[in-house]
């Protein structure tokens, strides 16, 4: 499926002065950020097709990351499969990212890949739907 | 004699909500402001513990009520078909979902629910008992590329009659009624580099049938900016239209489906200052449901391609529908 | 498999007490009542390996049926899906069953059948754990 | 020189809790008056909102600190490969949720969490740096019928061992130290109607290492009653024990892994007023430890097969536990 849709009704889907150092016992050991849905109604997350983070290009491992709405923070494996999770376009997702030691000082672009099927949105036989392209990527800079 | 009553789905303001521009409230306040009796909710966009409706939000709701003097008469559902990972929601499935919209359209007070064909014919035959015990309405929306009697309306014509159920019917939009080129698409092509001429030749080809594959490489042929294909996609997919010709055509098939109509989606794209619908006919299509029996809401619905906000163009729709209706 | 683990730490796991009329519009037509899970822990619903009702041995048609727990209230169909959705042993569920003009006056005896899946009790190869018989019945009287 | 302080899970009380007997304040209250320095919780038996801990729940742990004197010190993991539909979890999703269970215990301050042999060796190995991250040390649990140098248990050895990780070990649970029969479910046999005498044939043949089918056979034959099923599977299940001489090797297992403790589980099943656990050697297993290096908690755990409640053999356990550490 070469084309997919964009429907990037804000400015921010991911949300710059969201970004945070993320920390563990005192420690600096990750990031954290917001991201709004990229579409005009909310979608369970059994929607999604593929989510990733990217650290300056660099795939984070899919077990350090988190994705929290409504009080829950799930591990991105189980996405897909959660068919009792509606992600409300309104409410913004929080993403947050283990990584030893944390970021360094320095400006750095951060990238999440989100993929999602509009379940309503049929364009062929076999489970085939129009393809959401929701992701987005944002330089930040991080501080000592 | 018809009884039209004049609403607003608050999908109208999509753009402003989605941007935090606006929240539930100012959403509702504008509708009332614009001059709608009643609104439409769509569930998926603005239920906060969407599919359940919560007490919390349910309270709101009547606070707005009783504020600004209106509140949900239909409500927009959503058919998921597609939300599990590996496989189509079967008819079983489906039609236990649309039981959880009907609950939550019940809760609202809302006594329509507009629903989509992804609920196929046979769970929709079997959604008529569920919807006569909380009385609420269901409706096939009647979306372009659809029209009334086209042949996959036609298959939930045959069962609202096999049924004889009351509660079961069709939400037209009047989108599917499109005798002219989308005017959002046409101002984003100019925007995009495409040249009048050429966007002039692609709604040419499109009136007179020709495949849209053929119709890409003639426009190519002839040095049309490729941004022309969006433009081009929608004049084939759900924005396109028909010759002006093929109305009497349509205004039959829609007297055909009418007394199983108990709302309609008056849809727009764009209303300039003199409040004309450039793409659907608005001018034919109100005196003809005036003269109908027809009795429930027309929900005006602005569909914002250009992501401008709907504020302004809600008003102008219901002023140009009261204009209409009542000359 | 023959055998399934029960587990009644508690004397009701359908509980007597809590079944209701259910009302539309006014009108009876249904039911609803609790249900504790008969275990020592709590289960993601995925977990659910078949449930259903029964009144007076009649199955309830399954699209007629749901079941809340955390403020949700779900179709049958999606709880063995339903991976980020936890009943807490301590929080019992309510089931709420669709029935035109509701249950006639008298006593009628109620049946739910709830098969779980002990999930850390592997007890054979391809995805094959230890069953637990979650299952209850009560008889109540409905009054006119 | 060990440190031993001792502990009790919140486990013991499961059956008043599931009874809403006790809430979660009176599982603490009573953790405190049995002497318990610290408690164990069981994350999917006793976090309201499982698997992650709100601010609410955190909330009640310190005012329950703050009012009864002990606090969360062991967080109890389950490692649920077969929670879904239709396949077992992969390696990854079982670390993925690993993770998660490690951010709850270091958010309720745990710096121990027991976790099954549902995870993977693998797995394992993988979780190591971060348990450094978070500082919680993870230990599988050594549960009957597995012994500290069982085949499955030398896989995890290994991996502790090739990682170097202060982070990875074990938290044997003293129920793989059976020397004798299981004393609730010999009364509940008994309850049922099967004879003593038939009993003490079970434990007999499962002594000498008979097979459960032909020991089931034989005691049919010997005119047993069909009730001593449940626990002559017990004998051959998570409740199994060997004959008294087996614990010199036992014990010798336990050496081996004991650098690689960092809590216990203080398993018993009953506890007459004498204070003895019929089938757990506490007598050799205390003194033992109290020689050793080990430094952490005993956590006493109650299995409550009679569903009788925990209360009075929890205050018995530690009692028993002080008598003998301190003599
Ligand atoms: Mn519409
Ligand atoms: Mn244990």
């Amino acid at each position: 499926m070469s084309f997919a849709m964009r429907m990037k009704l804000a400015d921010e889907i991911l949300r710059k002065e969201s970004v945070k150092d993320l920390y563990i016992n005192g420690e600096k050991n990750g990031f954290e950020f917001d991201v709004q849905l990229a579409y005009y109604r909310g979608h369970y997350l059994s929607t999604i097709d593929e989510i990733g983070v990217l650290l300056d290009g660099e795939q984070i491992p899919q077990e350090a990351v988190t994705f929290e709405i409504n009080g829950k923070e799930m591990p991105l494996y189980k996405l897909p499969y959660a068919v009792t999770e509606f992600w409300s376009q309104v409410e913004p997702a929080k993403i947050r990212v283990l990584k030893k030691g944390g970021v360094e000082a320095g400006d750095h672009e951060i990238e999440l890949k989100l993929m999602i099927r509009v379940p309503y949105m049929e364009i062929g036989p076999d489970h085939n739907f129009m393809p959401l392209d929701c992701g987005d990527k944002a330089t930040v800079t991080f501080t000592e | 004699m018809s009884n039209i009553k004049l609403g607003a789905t608050l999908f109208c303001y999509g753009t402003e909500y989605a941007r935090g521009q606006y929240d539930f409230e100012e959403c509702v306040k504008q509708a009332a402001e614009a001059g709608a009796e009643g609104y439409e909710i769509v569930a998926t966009q603005m239920i906060p513990s969407y599919p359940n409706v919560s007490e919390e939000f349910l309270g709101q709701v009547e606070d707005l009520r009783n504020k600004y003097g209106i509140g949900p008469v239909g409500y927009g559902a959503n058919n998921d078909k597609g939300m599990m990972v590996d496989r189509n929601l079967t008819d079983d499935e489906m039609l236990a979902d649309t039981i959880i919209d009907l609950k939550s359209a019940n809760k609202l007070g809302c006594k329509v629910m507009r629903s989509q064909y992804m609920l196929s014919p046979e769970a929709f035959e079997r959604l008529a008992p569920y919807a006569e015990l909380f009385d609420v309405k269901v409706g096939i929306e009647i979306h372009n590329p659809e029209t009334p009697c086209s042949p996959t309306m036609r298959k939930y014509l045959d069962v609202i009659k096999k049924t004889g159920s009351k509660h079961l019917g069709f939400v037209p939009d009047f989108g599917c009624f499109s005798v002219a080129p989308n005017k959002p698409q046409w101002i984003k092509a100019l925007k995009a580099g495409v040249k009048e001429e050429h966007l002039q030749m692609a709604a040419s080809m499109r009136y007179a049938g020709v495949d849209i594959e053929e119709a890409r490489q003639k426009l190519m042929e002839a040095g049309a900016d490729p941004a022309i294909n969006e433009a081009l996609q929608g004049m084939y997919g759900f924005v396109q239209f028909k010759p002006k010709e093929a109305l009497p055509g349509l205004l039959e098939e829609f007297t055909e489906i009418l007394p199983y109509c108990f709302e309609m989606h008056g849809k727009f794209h764009y209303l300039s200052e003199d409040c004309v619908e450039p793409s659907i006919p608005y001018e034919e299509l109100l005196p003809f449901i005036k003269k109908s029996d027809f009795d429930g809401y027309l929900i005006c619905e602005y569909e914002d391609e250009l992501y401008c906000g709907g504020t302004e163009f809600t008003k102008r729709q219901l002023q140009m529908e009261k204009r209409i209706l009542n000359s």
